[in-house]
């Protein structure tokens, strides 16, 4: 069976997250632990952190995000349509052409409306 | 197959699922929280639809893998909603300082 | 049949049968809990050797011959130190964000063919599933930022983040032409394909396709000069500032572990896997269906797989050495206004070399000459047209706008 | 073992679920939603679509959830950074879901398939796709299992040629709604550019 394959992946999942539990778990055993008020302080170059940590960040990180999330899409109707394009004629290139163009007509309009632009 | 997984299983999964996803709808009264229940709800009624796809017996010409492609045509809405969602709650949130959706109301007077 | 009959018959179908089983039991012992952590931690010590000798040193020599140890002093080090959580964070994420990091570096390295019948597991949709896995390490990178409460932590985790889903889309679609060529999003098909029509790297929308993934896929492992996720000159350590000892040291061994399995992937996708001629299905070729031949072949390619992976990670340091960081804003133009438009057009020129050289079944010299300088030109046309649209563009608003304090001192 | 797998799968999920609609600290929240996504993605492997598994971390986990942390980083101040939960709603709420549970549960039970193959409840085994002989269904379906990817495309590209076109519609459709709203324009008398800026300039000190 094809599903059996992600057997795997789950075993390997249990052996990366042991991997990386592990040598932690060597550390509570070996590694000297004092606590200290400064010692578990924020580092912020040495200054007392100032102000709220969880700042509210620029728009601009979520314009890339939105733009990421849509082209992320577009490749889970790319890849189908690339491997089956072998099997498939002209009108398969058409519609991925007019697809790709609507895309692009979205990169295009927030590009000319400058949100591309890191300010 | 002689052990094989009851489709029930998979329909009362999801079933809960979406009944979660509802209840976080009503209860959020943050607008992304709201967000997130929906997206429960989505991706309770895609588990059914390929459920449906592998354990029933399809219609005539009704393709190969019809429950798939409604799926993927849902997960590409799904995402689609996100985008515009947080869009619409940035929008609100710069015109009232407030994520709570409680506090819309300037329409209700 | 026996382990080494096993290994060879790979197929899409896997039973879990004995045999399976104990194969998946030396994958995962010996390969990815040893080798490629034994891989990563000398790729460490190359890299502080190359670095040194770039900058006139001489690098680690203290700890064995040529510091042939420094690595397991190194891991000794990380082991012994403090590990120190600061008051205000949280706990529970910050310990999971490095382990889901690093969980995502290995997980890649579940579907690269290293030689014929020497790869894990072949889904159907492995490249998906590879894409797919990796980009579980910026959410990983974003939890590590958010769970410090350190604000630098936090703009370095957002800087991260919005670079790595920036470059994940070029890096995506410019393996959309090896998926068309090959028919396939299998990585033994794509393997397959190149045995018969020779390297992706060695068609033209295949060359502009790989050096598209190179530049992203540096981008992808954060390093320099796409390093500002973790610039240390301006936001200290970024988003793992707050991570110290063995936790810090996770972060280090998903980098360099992203590293060697982005260069695998390269070396997979365009550069033929371990094939050591560009038109030649050579080693493979040798295989006749004995175990001997089987050996041999593998040998052959697993050698040549391993030196050009080694190129990749060499070429990395040098880039590192050499280049220094990009402006943020440069960086983000460059991948929204200059990779994604190339790649969208490069998908076109991969379906017209699809219908002028692969299309027939086999590689014909006329049909092949006519590929190379037709679409060869289509592709320089293509080139040259998004550059040129972006000068056209960047004369009609100076980049320096965007900043008005370099305008200002410019006198601009 | 399968049987088992599934309901350790299931419970994690819909704890997953629960844990996102009961969380206070909405990065907490969006953090089991990504876990609950992921055991989603398991029954997809269970239902042997492992394409739409793929598919749902690539765009579930990889996208959304991080679209999700930025809308929460892009929202959070100090006087919503814990998000509460509807005082007032709180008991009609979680007597609709259950009410909305039973129904589905009554539903499920007593719902019979239109296609003939008897009630749902019935239904304890996914049909055997082998042998396909003869059975024009058994052996479409085995290899759009086997080959999903490429079946997927070439239903695409013939019958749902439409719904795919639309999807790209769609997509662009959404890119250009959300930049229009979530662009920022600089509005006299408008105090927000000022905060955004705050985020960077609160530590423009060097280090």
């Amino acid at each position: 069976m094809v599903a059996h394959n992600y057997v795997f992946v789950g075993l390997l999942l249990l052996v990366a997250v042991g991997f990386a539990l592990a040598p932690l778990a060597l550390v509570a055993l070996v590694a000297p632990r004092k606590r200290s008020p400064t010692k578990a302080d924020v580092f912020e170059c040495g200054v007392r952190t100032h102000g709220e940590t969880w700042v509210r960040f620029r728009i601009q990180y979520y314009i890339y995000a939105i733009m990421f999330v849509v082209f992320d899409v577009e490749t889970v109707f790319l890849y189908p349509w690339a491997a089956a394009y072998g099997s498939l004629g002209t009108f398969a290139l058409v519609e991925m052409t007019v697809f790709l163009a609507l895309l692009f007509a979205g990169l295009a309009y927030a590009w000319a409306k400058g949100v591309l632009r890191w300010a | 197959m002689a052990n094989d997984i009851p489709l029930n299983w998979f329909l009362y999964f999801s079933a809960a699922a979406f009944a979660i996803g509802l209840t976080g709808v009503l209860l959020r009264r943050n607008a992304i929280a709201v967000l997130m229940a929906i997206e429960i709800m989505l991706n309770a009624a895609n588990v059914n639809l390929v459920a449906f796809w592998r354990y029933g017996t399809p219609a005539a010409g009704a393709g190969p893998m019809p429950g798939v492609i409604l799926a993927l045509l849902v997960v590409t809405v799904a995402a689609a909603e996100v985008a515009v969602g947080i869009g619409l709650v940035l929008l609100c949130y710069r015109r009232w300082r407030a994520v709570d959706v409680d506090r819309y109301d300037t329409l209700s007077g | 049949m026996d382990v080494g009959t096993a290994l060879i018959a790979q197929s899409h179908r896997v039973d879990l049968s004995p045999t399976t089983a104990i194969v998946w039991a030396l994958w995962l012992l010996v390969g990815f809990a040893g080798i490629f952590p034994g891989i990563v931690a000398y790729m460490v010590w190359l890299e502080r050797k190359v670095a040194a000798r770039f900058q006139d040193r001489i690098g680690p020599n203290r700890v064995g011959p040529f510091g042939l140890l420094q690595p397991i002093a190194d891991a000794i080090k990380l082991i012994v130190k403090e590990s120190i959580v600061p008051r205000p964070a949280d706990g529970l994420v910050h310990l999971l964000a490095p382990v889901i990091v690093l969980a995502s570096a290995f997980l890649t390295l579940a579907v690269v063919p290293f030689a014929v019948g020497l790869v894990p597991i072949d889904p159907p949709s492995g490249l998906v599933y590879l894409i797919a896995v990796s980009s579980l390490s910026p959410l990983g990178i974003f939890l590590a930022g958010w769970s410090s409460r350190n604000k630098y932590s936090l703009i370095g985790a957002m800087r991260a983040v919005a670079q790595l889903v920036s470059y994940e889309i070029p890096q995506v679609l410019a393996t959309i032409p090896v998926v068309l060529w090959a028919g396939s999003l299998s990585l033994v098909s794509i393997f397959d394909h190149q045995a018969k029509f020779g390297w992706n790297a060695f068609t033209p929308p295949g060359l502009l396709a790989f050096a598209i993934f190179l530049i992203a896929g540096v981008a992808e492992v954060n390093r320099t000069p796409f390093d500002i996720p973790e610039a240390e000159s301006e936001i200290i350590a970024g988003y793992h500032t707050e991570y110290s000892g063995m936790r810090f040291g996770l972060f280090f061994l998903a980098e360099y572990l992203g590293v060697f399995a982005i260069s695998c992937v390269a070396t997979v996708l365009f550069l033929g896997g371990g094939m050591p001629l560009p038109f030649s299905s050579f080693p493979v070729n040798l295989i006749d269906g004995s175990v001997g031949s089987y050996i041999l072949a593998d040998a052959i390619l697993l050698a040549v797989f391993l030196a050009k992976v080694l190129l990749f990670i060499f070429a990395m340091f040098w880039v590192r050495a050499t280049l220094p960081r990009m402006r943020i804003d440069r960086l983000m133009n460059f991948a929204w206004k200059y990779l994604v438009p190339l790649c969208v057009l490069n998908i076109l020129f991969a379906a017209a070399w699809f219908e002028v050289v692969v299309r027939p079944g086999r590689i014909e010299a006329g049909r092949w000459a006519v590929g190379m300088i037709g679409v060869g030109l289509l592709t320089a046309a293509g080139v040259q047209l998004v550059f040129w649209a972006n000068r056209k563009l960047a004369a009609a608003a100076p980049i320096d706008a965007d900043w008005p304090a370099v305008g200002a001192a410019r006198g601009g | 073992m399968a049987r088992s797998l599934f309901l350790a799968i299931a419970a994690l999920g819909l704890l997953a679920a629960l844990g996102t609609v009961l969380a206070r600290n909405l990065v907490r929240a969006a953090l089991h939603l990504v876990a609950f996504f992921f055991c989603v993605a398991c029954l997809f492997v269970m239902l042997e679509a492992e394409f739409l598994a793929a598919v749902q971390v690539l765009i579930y986990i990889g996208a959304v959830a991080i679209l999700l942390m930025f809308g929460i980083m892009l929202t959070r101040n100090a006087a919503t950074a814990e998000a509460d939960l509807s005082g007032g709603w709180r008991v009609p709420g979680v007597i609709a879901g259950l009410c909305v549970f039973a129904a589905l549960a009554f539903g499920i039970n007593n719902a019979v398939s239109p296609s003939g193959s008897g009630a749902w409840s019935a239904i304890v085994a996914r049909p055997a796709l082998e042998p396909a002989e003869g059975v024009a269904w058994k052996a479409e379906r085995s290899r759009a299992i086997d080959d999903m990817p490429r079946v997927v495309g070439e239903q695409f590209m013939t019958r749902y040629a439409l719904a795919f076109e639309l999807a790209g519609l769609l997509l662009t459709a959404a890119l250009v709604g959300a930049v229009a709203l979530a662009r920022e324009e600089p509005a006299p008398g408008d105090s927000e550019p000022a905060t955004a800026v705050e985020a960077e300039a609160a530590v423009g000190t060097t280090p």
